[in-house]
């Protein structure tokens, strides 16, 4: 019979770590705490009324922490703490969904070949400030480019840890 | 037809093989038949063969557009087993495994089927609980299924790994000990040998462009490549193309087709004893006897017509092939293909008469019909001679789609390969 | 001239001395070498055994169609890859390789008598024999079969290197580094585009690499291709299939031919590349010819030993004799003498060569015969002379020679041009099909595209010879051991597609997938035929290009990456408390927590019992979450769901039932009414992306009138589940902001308030019949207060327990779990869940298909208990009912066991059931053949446990 | 990998971000019940799948999130247009 020695590192073994991931032209680091909304709406007006700050027109754009993801859906990163008016009674749709994902900043001169290593949107065109749902291999996520050399990453809280490690390997 | 033996074989060393006549020699469409079966596959090769081997029709014409042999049949992965759920299905594909058994000898053309075992492997409490009550009932209807414990899976299948830490930890598996392989292509070839040998014309390279019906509804005849052929019993087994071939006699049918591909390494010495088969993980695998490992891949998410699909769908197939078996991450893939598989919406197959009197269906077999070729033959051939399905087929009907009685084995087993 | 180093040229370093072992003998090449052209200047011409007659095989090809010279690479433990091709494994220092395919060694290799017997395993054997005796095919003809097929063996460890992937994207992606590559990447870059230029080999330029002519040109590009900002060259890297819309997928090979101690990082990297325009350079393969003897160890290519000699210094014989039938063979020819290797002589089928060529062979001393073919080469593990004759005569004359080269004309590689859908046109003058059409923004340039004048070509598959096919014994696919008298046995017996053809003598399915042999097998399938090759059509090419490692493929997804595990935000906890866990759909859930050396029976029991006695608590945090919002959001839940929701106040929960449209259950959960326009929708774990889709699906497709949307929540909310008669004063002093007494909140009602300080959905229900609550908080703040209400807890001995006991628990009260007690093939009515529809409602999801005749006929299966006479026996989850057990097999079973357990309440075994008629079946003993023997079991109602349900409410 | 253009994003995105949806323009009917078995069993399980010109939905799940559909031709694949959810067929 064939000896297969057990995996060094499995799946359950994946966790977060307390420190950023410093590589060769590439930093990868957990995102601070934000206030994260779902917000959506047929009509941005009236969400823009509700929430009394302009949203962004197209898809793919972001302004001012707001990134429209659909024709009707944007998502909010918001400093932690933030709280906005649920609209009750109107056409819209604001969900508190802070705690359903986490972020991570991945920063350097590499930062869009590592995020290319899995995710098959050319995002070395990327204008800065564009953010869009995509996937990482088979995990969805955010990316959302913050400046030349960096981006934000959102992922689901349970898939982050894979994440960080796909993302690490291919760092 | 000229016996195949080991003698004969011997024989015809000594004049270089000079004496072997063609295995079925090509035919001139007639003007008309008993019966025509639509679609050279191992199905209508064989429905073909028993039409003229069981039930006395030998005026018979099996009419493809390609070369026979060269669809579903020609490029599966050769998993043969009957461990099925429902009783429907149990005595479907019994059927087809007992008549595998001795085939080679029936047809005299070694189709090389091979007991190895299938092994389905159980990676969750869910799946053990899905294969003890296969095994239950399977033991029930005198179908061979086993349970084994993790450690006996790799002790029948060394290969394996069976590490607590794996992302889907091997708890145990079911084991059918008559299930196995046969080589696709030979089982083409024989019955189209032995069909042939009894009379009936293989037509190739004809396709069938439309289906002629009278005046009452009912067929007439086929109208093709190569000019009208008269039959008032049409039998079509055109696997993925069943839709096109249907719309023909103006019928639509519960059918899509999928692109599915398959793959081989480069071949190795014997490694790998049997057949195994993750469905949570999404893998199978078998080594044929020239040494390749045969993987199946999965489908893609839309229908096509064009016999390849996308590289993500290998891209996954290899990684759960090698979590699974980690040992064969050095072994390299040769060659990838892809298949249509026509699927129906509980994923069992329709064998039955249609609505157009005189013609009838063996189609939807999906990603799993190889196992069955030879009863699926015989029940097609059946139900043509005798206007009416067989008992085992009679629930493969379509009014199931109308009445909500369907054999959805995929809802109780996650996937039916 | 040292061993067959040539004293000069090549592009090897000479003062880099490099040694290595084959099948353990230690020999010595220089950096730069291939393994075939390290092993060739030493003077080995035997490389390996071919796979059917383990026939001694010497290198046809220097380049990746090369099918003979395949060895086993060892790297150290458990690195050891079989069939690597020789001249595509570069050589580094301490390599070692090993022959294989034979038995015990590669010069006396005893399974050679295979080849002895050869006249009796022609194409097609083993379909005609090993029928009788029946059982002997799997006891005796197939072991044997398959032992002595196989090439290498299969490596048996797990592998240490790991691979790299990613995405690339380019205007220009040029596949092939040759002239012609490096020409149109040179052409792109001057776009101001991204390029890509990849290349298979060790360095790029092609064939130009054995034309020293071409080499400070190529050297100028290369120079300026590198200096390019937008210009990417990666060698080392084959392109092995073109997918959809110009996705071409390559895989980079970044250490194998590195020493093992300086090899770093990932061993090869797939490439997935989206490219605007798709320019495929990638040359052309030069064609073997067909005779008798044409695979004995010295018989090559003539390009080969052109690579040979120009490219690694190497004579490939002292004394070389050229067959050709085409121009460049003359070419090669002259090349080799000006770089030192003797060519004696050149035979050519043509009778007219052009002047030039023919007079620049004999001015450098070589003996020219045209019109002539040859007939044989002889020699055993090495050629030692030919025959040849005037075209298809008998008047032979014989050669004595060390290497005999074979330049048959070329063939064009539109491989990747082929998997796309590219069409084909045979063209004469080249004697091969070349590129016509495609969809996809594609050209072809250089060799591949039919570019150079290789009109000189002629179109033929074996050589003439005065013998009769079946006579002959050229071989047309080398690995396989296909001979052109096979594909002659084919066409006799009646395999006339090409496609035939191929599956019944295997020629062009050996790992070099017919880069040699394809277009020669068509050729004399063409002659046996008589039937022009337009008509006979091209088999398919099918990525890879060349065999790709199961590992570069398979991208990102190795071992602990293979798929994501998840875990809750307790998930921590209950790992430092010791839960065993299962798998859950994709996540992991504590299944139970022992204590000390209890088994799963006993910390289930122990468990239960906490729970029913006084708490337990259990993390269902995996339930899936859908928030549903918007003025019509109860309207949307009561198209969707079997249950009424209109009139569902705020702050109040229903339980809700899900059917597919075809009428069967597909989900269920607890919804609670947040506020008259928002809802908290809960799914099944394995259920929530399932029921999302479908919700989504509805709403955007059917229903887009309706004013709601949907955000999934699964991961915003960690759930505490807290059960039993204590669960109330387990949190009370946790709460604020909602009354918890059981006036003001009352079973099945949902509260906003703060536990632990942070904001809390806590609703109201129970899985288990007891008093219970779940805890609903931000995910983040989940671990804090599972541990909050743990130590709130301790007075009452509070118990965490697993899904294990939870499924006891829930069973006891005849709950169902989706999937377990349902199987995707069973109703409301099936299940005893008619109440669970609202009669009013005009339609529903699946309601029409409720009214299918078979959904409302008689004999369903329907859910009952089940009480085993013998209260200690456990039924088997799965176990088959009938209602008669002395049938004989094939038995009539009347239903199966769903759930079953040993019931710590009722202190005794209990077990649902879906049992035709079931319902009208109460009180009737039925039966559960097991292997040991028949159990009886009654049936029962399925609510075993506190059927008023007053402990509810408590 | 097909390349599939969302008609709601406006621009060209992997296979990997869709799901397929099955074919286009079946219309679940207002009222269910008046549908004879027949009549629902055509529009629960009975498909065109045609060779050739295919109406179909898509779903950029993993981008925007919209349904649309998209005519494609399955036995080349290629797309011939998508367009919004909503939109009479083309
Ligand atoms: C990759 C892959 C892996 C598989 N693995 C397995 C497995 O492991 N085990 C298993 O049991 N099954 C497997 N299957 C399924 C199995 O291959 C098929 O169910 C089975 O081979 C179908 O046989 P058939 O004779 O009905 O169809 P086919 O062999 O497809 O024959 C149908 C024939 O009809 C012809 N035809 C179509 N239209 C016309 C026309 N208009 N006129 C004339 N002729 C026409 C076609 O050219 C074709 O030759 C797999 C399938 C694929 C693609
Ligand atoms: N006119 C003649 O008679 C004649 C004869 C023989 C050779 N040549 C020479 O052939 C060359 C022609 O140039 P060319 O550029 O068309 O062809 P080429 O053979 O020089 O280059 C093709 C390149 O593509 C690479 N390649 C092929 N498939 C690949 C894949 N799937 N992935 C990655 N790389 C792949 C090959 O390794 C090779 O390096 C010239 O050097 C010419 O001198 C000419
Ligand atoms: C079980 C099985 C084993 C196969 N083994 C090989 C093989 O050893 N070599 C090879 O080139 N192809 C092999 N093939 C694939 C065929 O070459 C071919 O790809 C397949 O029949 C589909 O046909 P197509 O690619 O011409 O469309 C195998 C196919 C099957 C079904
Ligand atoms: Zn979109």
């Amino acid at each position: 019979m064939l000896e297969i020695a057990p995996m060094k590192l499995s799946a359950a073994d994946l966790a977060l770590p307390a420190e950023a991931l410093v590589a060769d032209g590439v930093q990868l680091a957990l995102a601070d705490d934000y206030a994260r909304f779902s917000l959506r709406a047929r009509d941005a007006a009236i969400l823009e009324g509700l929430l009394g700050r302009k949203l962004p027109a197209k898809i793919g754009e972001t302004l001012d922490g707001v990134a429209c993801l659909g024709p009707d859906e944007w998502l909010a990163l918001l400093p932690a703490g933030t709280a906005l008016p649920l609209g009750e009674g109107l056409p819209v749709s604001v969900t508190d969904i802070s705690s359903r994902a986490l972020g991570f900043v991945v920063e350097g001169p590499r930062a869009v070949e590592l995020i290319t290593s899995g995710c098959p949107l050319d995002v070395a065109k990327f204008p800065i400030g564009r953010g869009t749902r995509t996937v990482f291999e088979t995990v969805e996520i955010v990316v959302w480019r913050t400046a030349e050399a960096r981006f934000h990453i959102e992922v689901w809280r349970s898939f982050a840890p894979w994440l960080w490690h796909a993302l690490a390997a291919a760092a | 037809m000229k016996r195949f033996s080991g003698f004969n074989l011997i024989g015809e060393a000594f004049r270089s093989h000079q004496g072997w006549p063609e295995h079925w020699p090509d035919k001139a469409p007639k003007p008309a038949y008993d019966a025509i079966i639509v679609g050279a596959g191992g199905h209508g090769l064989g429905a073909a063969y028993y039409l003229a081997s069981k039930y006395g029709i030998t005026n018979v014409a099996v009419i493809e557009k390609g070369w026979l042999g060269g669809g579903n049949t020609g490029r599966n992965t050769t998993i043969i087993r009957s461990n099925y759920l429902y009783d429907e299905s149990a005595h479907l594909y019994d059927h087809a495994v007992k008549l595998w058994d001795g085939l080679s000898q029936e047809l005299n053309y070694n189709i090389m089927y091979s007991k190895r075992g299938v092994l389905m492997l159980a990676h969750n409490v869910h799946d053990v609980q899905s294969f003890k009550r296969h095994i239950h009932a399977n033991r029930l209807n005198g179908v061979d299924n086993e349970w084994l414990t993790a450690e006996e899976c790799k002790a029948y299948c060394p290969p394996l790994d069976i590490s607590p830490n794996a992302r889907h930890p091997v708890l145990g598996g079911a084991l059918q000990r008559r299930g196995g392989t046969a080589r696709h292509d030979s089982v083409a070839w024989g019955y189209a040998r032995a069909a042939s040998a009894l009379g009936v014309d293989i037509i190739q390279n004809c396709a069938v462009t439309g289906i002629r019906r009278g005046a009452d509804g009912a067929a007439e005849g086929v109208e093709t490549e190569r000019g009208f052929i008269a039959s008032k019993k049409i039998g079509v087994s055109a696997a993925g193309s069943t839709s096109v071939v249907m719309a023909m006699a103006g019928l639509q049918f519960p059918l899509e087709s999928y692109p599915l591909q398959a793959l081989v390494s480069e071949p190795v010495k014997p490694i790998f004893p049997c057949v195994v088969m993750s469905n949570t993980v999404h893998a199978y695998m078998s080594q044929s006897d020239k040494g390749e490992l045969v993987i199946g891949a999965g489908t893609d998410q839309y229908i096509s017509y064009s016999q390849r699909g996308a590289f993500h769908i290998i891209e996954h197939t290899l990684a759960a092939i090698c979590e699974i078996f980690p040992i064969f991450t050095r072994m390299r893939m040769m060659r990838t293909w892809g298949g249509i598989v026509d699927v129906t919406p509980d994923r069992s197959p329709i064998l039955a008469k249609t609505p157009v009197p005189g013609l009838y269906v063996n189609c939807g077999w999906g990603t799993g019909g190889f196992k069955a070729t030879p009863g699926a033959a015989d029940l097609l051939a059946y139900t043509i001679a005798h206007d009416a399905p067989h008992r085992i087929n009679a629930p493969y009907a379509l009014d199931r789609f109308r009445n909500g009685r369907l054999i959805d084995e995929a809802a109780a087993a996650a996937v039916a390969h | 001239m040292s061993g067959y180093r040539l004293s000069v040229g090549g592009r090897i370093n000479r003062a880099a001395p490099l040694s290595f072992t084959f099948d353990g003998k230690a020999y010595q090449g220089l950096e730069g070498d291939s393994l075939a052209s390290a092993l060739l200047a030493s003077g080995v011409m035997l490389f390996g055994r071919s796979f059917k007659y383990h026939r001694p095989r010497g290198i046809l090809g220097m380049g990746s169609e090369e099918p003979n010279a395949l060895m086993t690479v060892e790297r150290g433990p458990a690195r050891m890859t079989p069939n690597l091709r020789a001249p595509s494994v570069a050589l580094h220092a301490g390599l070692a390789a090993k022959s294989q395919n034979r038995f015990p060694t590669l010069r006396r290799d005893l399974t050679a008598v295979n080849d002895t017997l050869s006249a009796f395993f022609p194409a097609g054997f083993y379909n005609k024999t090993f029928m009788w005796p029946r059982a002997a095919w799997e006891s005796v003809y197939e072991p044997i079969i398959r032992r002595l097929a196989g090439l290498g063996d299969s490596p048996t460890t797990r592998d240490p290197d790991h691979y790299g992937a990613t995405y690339a994207h380019c205007d220009v992606l040029v596949v092939g580094a040759g002239p012609a590559g490096i020409a149109a990447a040179v052409e792109a870059a001057a776009t101001g585009g991204r390029v890509i230029l990849i290349d298979e080999q060790e360095e790029p330029g092609g064939g130009a690499l054995a034309d020293p002519a071409q080499w400070a040109d190529l050297a100028a590009s290369l120079a300026a291709l590198n200096a390019a900002d937008n210009v990417q060259i990666l060698s080392r890297t084959t392109a092995i299939g073109h997918y959809h819309q110009n996705f071409v997928v390559a895989v980079e090979r970044l250490t194998d031919h590195l020493a093992p101690t300086d090899a770093k990082g990932a061993r090869e990297k797939l490439w997935r590349i989206r490219a605007g325009r798709v320019v495929l350079a990638q040359g052309a393969i030069e064609r073997p010819l067909v005779f008798d003897g044409n695979d004995i160890p010295g018989v090559m290519l003539a390009s080969a030993a052109r690579t040979a000699a120009l490219r690694y210094g190497v004579a490939v014989g002292r004394s070389v004799i050229v067959m050709a039938v085409h121009d460049s063979g003359w070419r090669d020819a002259l090349a080799l003498m000006a770089a030192g290797v003797t060519v004696s002589t050149i035979i050519d089928l043509r009778q007219d060569v052009a002047a030039e060529l023919v007079d620049a062979a004999r001015g450098a001393g070589i003996a020219v015969h045209l019109g002539c073919a040859v007939t044989s080469a002889r020699g055993r593990l090495g050629i030692s002379s030919i025959t040849y004759a005037p075209g298809g005569t008998v008047d032979e004359r014989a050669i004595a020679c060390d290497a005999l080269l074979m330049a048959g004309g070329w063939t064009p590689t539109v491989h990747l041009w082929s998997h796309a859908k590219g069409t084909l046109r045979w063209d004469g003058a080249w004697g091969a099909y070349l590129p016509d059409t495609t969809h996809e923004v594609m050209t072809c340039v250089g060799g591949c595209g039919g570019a150079w004048d290789y009109g000189s070509g002629l179109a033929l598959g074996t050589l003439p010879s005065a013998k009769p096919l079946h006579k002959r014994k050229g071989f047309v696919d080398f690995q396989n051991d296909v001979k052109a008298r096979d594909i002659g046995l084919a066409v006799q017996e009646g395999f006339r597609s090409i496609e035939h053809i191929k599956r019944y003598t295997t020629n062009g399915m050996a790992t070099d997938q017919g880069k040699t042999s394809n277009l020669n097998g068509l050729q004399i399938a063409s002659d046996v035929l008589s039937r022009p090759v337009t008509e006979i059509g091209l088999t398919t090419f099918r990525p890879p290009y060349t065999p790709q490692t199961f590992g570069a493929l398979l991208g990102h997804h190795k071992e602990a990456l293979f798929q994501p595990l998840r875990k809750t935000a307790i998930d921590d906890w209950a790992r430092d408390h010791g839960a065993v866990y299962e798998n859950v759909a994709q996540w992991r859930r504590a299944r139970y927590f022992p204590r000390g050396a209890e088994d799963m029976d006993a910390a289930v029991l122990r468990e239960c019992l906490a729970v029913r006695d006084s708490v337990g608590m259990f993390d269902a945090s995996t339930l899936g979450k859908i928030e549903v919002v918007g003025p019509d959001a109860a309207e949307f839940l009561n198209r969707l769901y079997t249950n009424p929701w209109k009139s569902l106040a705020p702050g109040r929960c229903r339980y809700g039932l899900l059917l597919r449209e075809e009428g069967f259950i597909m989900d269920d959960g607890v919804a609670g009414r947040m506020a008259p326009d928002r809802f908290h929708v809960t799914t099944t774990t394995g259920g929530a992306a399932r029921v999302l889709n479908m919700m989504e699906d509805y709403l955007q497709t059917e229903w887009s009138d309706l004013d709601v949307w949907l955000t999934s929540a699964t991961e915003q909310w960690a759930v505490i589940a807290v059960q039993g008669p204590k669960a109330r004063d387990v949190i009370a002093g946790l709460v604020s902001g909602i009354d918890l007494s059981r006036e003001a909140f009352p079973h099945m009602a949902v509260r906003e308030g703060h536990i632990c300080g942070v904001p809390t959905r806590l609703f109201r229900v129970s899985f288990t019949g007891e008093l219970g609550f779940e805890v609903n908080v931000p995910a983040q703040h989940g671990r804090m207060v599972w541990e909050a209400i743990h130590a709130a807890g301790q007075p009452y001995d509070i118990t965490p327990y697993g899904t294990e006991a939870m499924h006891v628990l829930r069973a006891e009260k005849g709950f169902i779990i989706i999937g377990q007690d349902t199987d995707g093939t069973i109703t409301p009515e099936d299940a005893g869940m008619a109440w669970a529809i609202g009669q009013k409602k005009p339609d529903f999801v699946g309601k029409r298909s409720l009214a299918r005749p078979d959904l409302v006929a008689q004999g369903r299966k329907q859910l009952v208990g089940l009480l085993t006479e013998d209260g200690t026996h456990v039924l088997e989850e799965g176990a088959q009912i009938v209602a008669d057990p002395d049938q004989p097999v094939p038995m009539t079973m009347i239903g199966h066991v769903t759930s079953a357990y040993l019931s710590p309440a009722l202190g005794r075994s209990i077990a649902l059931a879906l049992v035709a008629d079931g319902r009208a079946r109460m009180g009737e003993t039925l039966y559960v053949p097991m292997p040991g023997g028949v159990i009886r079991a009654v049936v029962t109602g399925p609510v075993f446990y506190d059927a008023e349900g007053s402990r509810l409410d408590a | 990998m097909l390349l599939i253009h969302c008609p709601y994003c406006e621009e060209d995105r992997p296979e990997v971000e869709f799901a397929n949806g099955g074919q286009a323009h079946i219309a679940r009917p207002a009222d269910p019940s008046a549908y004879s078995d027949p009549q629902w069993e055509e529009f629960l399980y009975i498909r065109r799948n045609p060779r050739g010109r295919h109406h179909e939905r898509w779903r950029h799940v993993h981008g925007c999130g919209r349904f649309f559909n998209a005519v494609r031709d399955t036995v080349s694949d290629r797309f011939e247009t998508t367009y919004k959810a909503g939109e009479p067929a083309r």
